[in-house]
């Protein structure tokens, strides 16, 4: 797309036909489209496949530690709460080393756009289970096959009353696309899951696969209803809905953090006489 | 003048209100006022004491004996009626205890009666406690009534008059009955502020700049952020509680990351989860400052009591090879001059910088004359928009002579601030090449290490000019060998060195410690652990080898008395 | 009650009307009409005054670190899994620091019965708010009010399809008394969040604010549909439904585990010639 | 004979494959086998090698000299080119690479064209490269079909008859058209095993009755958990996939409390999360193994390549003061045995053991004669229920003069079996008292230690008897300083010292490694990182100030040429 080259970082260290390079075009237009500048944006990741994300995409960029993104994307969001910033992780990095972060981000509603490049399976370190992957799917380190269940991040996050909750599909770009904008446009905490084949390890949730289940959800559906919300998020299997499962209004952390009402904390810097001032009426607390 | 003033009691007695109330009125009075805590890890019952020494001399630390004991309870007069000095009293309710005890040494004072008739009701039978003991030190009660008053700000009138007449009873029914009071309360200076561990690096952290503070409660740290959460309106301060010590410091890198000077504290065991974040912060150059309260260990182990035996731990901790920068006051006033500090060398050098602390410490309280805001404050290390907008190009992690890059702030320049967990370029990209590898951990590691030795300020000296037995101590064990070097016997040529500044070592040029220890005789290296681990600091860091170690590893701070005896038999 | 004096513990260090006392009186009848003997249950806890727990009552006991008891606990139960496993934790202990190690237990369904104290509060630590502390409310560590959403554990349970999800409340004895029983009773992982009233730090959630509004769930509920359970799990306000919120029939971990399909773990010792034969055999693999 | 053989190319072309395989036929073989290899973070892509080195006499290392180099890529004969010894050919299919290269030393082996018309298809080019590699050493090609054989246990004969037919196209070709080589295949001995250094650990492992394995994927650690995942259902062991790493440990402290060995792996950032939960172990006496695989830090660092550096982190992890052991395995033999070793010592002494190890022995392969599997087996340290039931009464913490206490396993005996994070007393229940707690840390510290210091084996001694110069290894340099030592000047009196048994520090009973290196004029510590930690650690422990140290820390191990080289130009 026009105007998307701006966004071109360094070349990416996938595998060829991996779903990542799907998400990355989709995410480029949604930028270009929704004219977010390089440098007024952040991305924040953790490791993993889909945490080299960032580094393809020219922005600003701390690439964390696995699991780690969404503290450390609160901190730059509270520190900077003008500028747009984006966490993206693996579903290993997300909802296995980092779900208590993911539970306790949703619960602040802090106003990042969380994205998962949910491949079922932990791609860079070859293919051990995630925590999406299937049950009884088998692999070197899973060899009676996965015997937990299935985590849900769509219902999960509804029962978390997360503000945006919503699935998308490596296979259907403007779809995607659609839904990148959409996420990036909602106030508060948005979490899109988006289903990226992994080519090289996950041999059962293949773009094939995929491609026969995933229907977008329909007017029908009403994605303010939790209850609604909630039943469509249980539906996994023949059909997969893609889409907006659930949106609320909650007013975002960054929004009742009094400290910050006015202006950026970023910006608040007290030098100087202030300070001082500050500082003698508060030495006098000590007598 | 010298008196020890223990209050023993449950929690949920009020014996801490008691206490700082009491101390209140003798640092406002103008007197050297130490005081310091022992509870248990539990909110109500458990058998606790509040210990204030009092003096119009300088006091660091506590003394086992006691001149006037305030029992709450009959496990005080059980366990603390053995510390009693000649002359000293155990005032307690008879009623309240339900037991009433003879001897010339007890003064059986009806706190909750007097309460009662006051009109304030049995809830101030402690104000009647704090009156009967000023009346028994003959001290006057103008200064509790003051702090009454600021205490019941938004209280009514009423309530206040009512508690001046309890305290006014309890004084008048001590300097009546207390016969055997000898205590002479001699005149004192003016106002002194009183000032605890905690609180002291929460000023520092304040006075240094710090705009974000994420943190998990824990004890004894917990102190840290209540009082920057009091200041964060006042300051302008994000003060979050984290779900976990690892989003703690992972926020605080974030914030950092995006351009305010960020900080987290926790202990030993919430630092253990820190450890990773801590080599996040070495490989992405944040700054971060690190308060570190320890507690004994392993694990939960004693988590309302002392020790220092997480230096080790400190030194080490997270996986690679990092420069760190750790400070231990000795003192509250050390504790807001090295959190300032903390935060320059973190901020200046884009390291890890941490303040070790103890639940001593922690919850000791000083008088102090002042503090001087004029050293505190740090100067703006970021590089700001216009600065940097007029490069051609910024790399976040450029190489430069000093190993320090510019801080660029994401967002506020034209330019992309970028950084990677993983081994980078100067980009802040990341690389798999072996010769960009070197550099960077040269740049990361070497370069800066050696800027920062220069920073580190000498150990204090205090004592003997060429002493024959030098005394170290580090963190919190200032106090105590203070005292205890003071009380050495005339004749001893004794010294002592304490480290504050403790990693890097300070070098040698502004004081040439080393010699000094080469030139001692005897070296004794004291410490609240086992294993004595800062005697094996400088055996690694600078070839010194201690020749004794007093070590307790209990739980429990050291007495003076203790270590004075401990010492005398080995000096 | 009587045969429950063979569970009497340590003294307990809680406040005088801590709501632990009557968990603990609720448990101690449970376990006697259960007739588990102490030697033959294992309680696993974290650090908090709920916490202490087991040391009060008499069992074996493995007392870990704030957060980490569910991990242990799977431990225990994987080693021997004849043996009745039960976590018990404080809310900021289960739903805070152990967030994680709580949605991959629901997910494992690993025969686990966790009951949270939930006072809202950190007790332990003198009053900061925890994960399930109401909005709004102020503490000296939350000086402009929790500002974040509460954690609603009964929905995110119901949205990890966890095998029994209840709530209990301290103040109804009997009630309390029964829901403990049924969970213990249920294969699978069990999660049963106690309201349990501090006393001393929370003033907001006391015994008279929950007595007021806890209703027990009637016949009308039915707790094996996972929808009408999550809309039930969404009650909190003036009406909190106490009882059995969700029940399924999952498989336990446990059971789908097929090295220990035959004997326990600990029972399986090899040595001797077994070991060496197989040793052996292995070594053949080297060349 | 002492050839190496390098095979380059882009992750996902098979070059692991052809490596491991053409090392089997070597070793099957009868010859000394070592390999090790390189590679990026990522799946496809990027640039890797596989090294093999064989000969008739023992090899501990690679060689950076290369005899054969197979390119799979241009960037192999850019990059390695210059690595060609003078006799050395480089092997490569011009087709493949888009590009003939011209000169004596290039050998251009059709191998996808020969592949198509063998019948197996393109997919066996990698089968006629090994062929012709096979062709130029003038091996015998039976070796290699048996080991297809095995391969391709479950697919038809028709596929196995084509590779055999692609095997022997290369191997035609080679032999024809290679007029240059000159290698020559002298008789080797018995076949031997061929073992990788995760796989070690994963054997020691499971002879020492591991029956419980907890952890969370992490490079370069994640082939121990494969491995003993493997043999899980075999021996009768629960492999679990945590969802963290503390989850990892916490779940295998719960396995080895209810009473089996149990064992979590990982590398160092994943065991910086453990910390918390290793001080837990230590407070609860609770027996654990940590395999960790050190990779360059700090952070997520370089993932893929190897380095020293977290000794220092190993050994002061955890807060609070507590005993350790760590073993650093200098070859896949050691390995094994130090894992077991490990079991023994954490259930005997009831405290963590490590196996420390890097991603360069991860993931080398040597062979090995044989491995003595009587000396691996561990006693059954816990009390079973038969000998705790006629106790009257029983303690998990009891004091014993040892101060290790009966091991009883919950629900296996009519008593109790309690334990606590927090201080706690014999019976496992929680203390505040300082007396408890002083006798408790010196239980599990001060007794302890002394015994676990009586076991740990003296380092290796290798060389020259009164050496002037000394070096010393430890970890997974053991093979590079052996090759090194052995290469120094005729004249030079030279010795090695390998610590792999590192913590505690051996003491001098044994072996008097201390006088030996006080007798040394020079004695060099040469560590895969920036700072000598091992260095650091002798001078602590025991006083030895090393006069020289040789590091490297750009992520690759050491080569045998550029050791000596360094060595030559101190010693
Ligand atoms: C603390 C820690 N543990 C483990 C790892 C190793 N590791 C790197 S990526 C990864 C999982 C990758 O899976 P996922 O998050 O789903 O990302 P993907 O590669 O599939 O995109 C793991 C376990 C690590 N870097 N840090
Ligand atoms: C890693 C770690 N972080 C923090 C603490 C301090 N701590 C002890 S109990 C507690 C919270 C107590 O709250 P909760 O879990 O709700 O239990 P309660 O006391 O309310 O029963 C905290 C933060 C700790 N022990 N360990
Ligand atoms: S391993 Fe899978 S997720 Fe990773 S780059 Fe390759 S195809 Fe993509
Ligand atoms: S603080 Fe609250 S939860 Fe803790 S014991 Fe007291 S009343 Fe119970
Ligand atoms: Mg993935
Ligand atoms: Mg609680």
């Amino acid at each position: 797309m026009e105007g998307s080259e701006k966004y071109q970082g360094e070349v990416p260290a996938w595998c060829p036909g991996c779903g990542n390079f799907a998400i990355m075009r989709a995410f480029k237009e949604a930028l270009t489209e929704l004219a977010i500048e390089p440098e007024n944006l952040c991305i924040v990741s953790g490791i993993g496949q889909a945490g080299k994300f960032p580094h393809y995409i020219r922005c600003n960029t701390f690439n964390g530690l696995h699991g780690r993104s969404l503290p450390v994307a609160t901190g730059v969001k509270l520190a900077n709460h003008a500028m747009p910033v984006i966490a993206v992780g693996g579903d290993g990095d997300m909802y296995g080393e980092g779900g208590n972060h993911l539970l306790h981000a949703i619960r602040r509603n802090i106003g990042i756009k969380l994205f998962v490049h949910d491949n079922q399976i932990y791609g860079l370190t070859k293919g051990q289970a995630s925590p999406t992957s299937m049950e009884g799917m088998v692999t070197k380190n899973q060899p009676f096959g996965v015997l937990s269940g299935q985590f849900n991040p769509m219902a999960v996050a509804v029962a978390l009353d997360c503000s945006f909750v919503a699935r998308g599909y490596a296979g259907d770009h403007d779809h995607l696309k659609g839904l990148i904008k959409e996420a990036m446009g909602h106030k508060g905490f948005s979490l899109v899951d988006i289903l990226q084949p992994c080519v090289t390890f996950n041999k059962v949730n293949t773009y094939e696969w995929y491609s026969k289940r995933v229907y977008p959800v329909g007017p029908e559906h009403d994605p303010e209803s939790r209850t609604a919300a909630f039943a469509k998020a249980l539906e996994w299997g023949d059909r997969i809905p893609i889409g907006v499962i659930y949106r609320n209004n909650r007013p975002s952390f960054e929004e009742r953090v009094p400290v910050i009402s006015g202006s950026c904390l970023v910006d608040q810097v007290l030098e100087g006489r202030s300070l001082k001032d500050k500082l003698t009426a508060t030495l006098k607390e000590f007598y | 003048m010298d008196y020890t003033i223990k209050i023993g009691g449950q929690a949920g007695q009020g014996i801490q209100t008691i206490g700082d109330v009491l101390a209140k009125v003798f640092s406002r009075s103008g007197y050297h006022v130490f005081t310091d805590q022992d509870y248990e890890s539990r909110v109500r019952g458990g058998h606790n004491f509040y210990r204030i020494r009092l003096s119009d001399t300088h006091v660091y630390a506590p003394r086992a004996s006691v001149d006037i004991l305030a029992a709450f309870d009959r496990e005080s007069i059980a366990d603390y009626g053995k510390e009693l000095a000649g002359s000293g009293i155990i005032v307690y309710d008879s009623s309240m205890l339900g037991e009433r005890y003879e001897g010339p040494q007890m003064l059986d004072v009806p706190f909750t009666a007097l309460a009662a008739e006051s009109g304030a009701g049995r809830i101030a039978a402690n104000t009647v406690a704090i009156g009967a003991i000023l009346g028994m030190l003959g001290f006057p009660l103008e200064p509790l009534f003051d702090i009454l008053k600021d205490g019941l700000k938004r209280k009514d009138n009423e309530t206040l008059e009512n508690n001046r007449k309890a305290a006014g009873a309890g004084y008048e029914y001590s300097v009546q009955n207390c016969t055997r009071c000898e205590f002479e309360a001699l005149s004192a200076g003016e106002p002194k502020m009183l000032v605890g561990g905690n609180e002291a690096i929460g000023f520092g952290a304040v006075a240094a700049g710090c705009k974000f503070y994420a943190a998990y409660p824990m004890t004894p740290s917990t102190g840290i952020m209540l009082f920057v959460a009091g200041k964060a309106k006042d300051y302008g301060i994000i003060v979050e509680q984290a779900e976990d010590e690892i989003a703690a410091i992972n926020m605080a890198l974030g914030a950092s990351f995006a351009g305010v000077p960020s900080m987290t504290g926790t202990s030993g065991g919430g630092f253990a989860l820190m450890t990773e974040g801590l080599s996040l912060a070495a490989m992405t150059e944040t700054p971060i400052v690190v308060a570190l309260a320890q507690r004994p260990g392993p694990a939960t182990g004693l988590p309302t009591r002392t020790e220092q035996g997480d230096l080790m731990m400190v030194l080490h901790a997270g996986h690679g090879e990092f420069p760190r920068v750790i400070f231990a006051p000795g003192d509250p006033g050390q504790a807001v001059r090295l959190t300032a500090k903390a935060f320059n060398m973190a901020l200046k050098y884009q390291i890890p910088a941490f303040v070790l602390t103890d639940q001593y410490l922690a919850d000791t309280r000083w008088t102090l004359d002042s503090i001087q805001i004029e050293g505190l404050t740090v100067p703006n290390y970021r590089a700001g928009n216009e600065r940097l907008d007029t490069m051609e190009q910024y790399k976040r992690h450029a190489f430069t002579p000093d190993g320090v890059s510019l801080f660029g702030m994401p967002g506020k320049t034209r330019h992309l601030v970028v950084t990677d967990s993983d081994e980078h370029n100067e980009a802040g990209h990341l690389i798999e090449d072996s010769l960009t590898r070197k550099k960077m951990v040269e740049k990361r590691l070497f370069l800066k290490l050696e800027d920062i030795r220069k920073e580190i300020g000498p150990p204090i000296l205090l004592g003997h000019g060429s002493p024959d037995t030098v005394l170290i101590s580090w963190g919190s064990t200032y106090g105590v060998v203070r005292e205890a070097m003071e009380a050495m016997p005339a004749g001893k040529k004794v010294a002592m060195l304490h480290f504050s500044e403790l990693y890097p070592l300070p070098g040698n040029e502004r004081l040439d410690y080393l010699a000094l220890l080469r030139g001692a005789g005897r070296t004794v290296c004291v410490e609240n652990n086992a294993t004595g681990q800062f005697a094996g600091l400088m055996r690694t860091e600078c070839g010194h080898e201690v020749s004794d170690s007093v070590l307790r590893y209990d739980g429990r701070p050291f007495m003076v008395e203790e270590l004075v005896e401990e010492l005398r038999g080995r000096i």
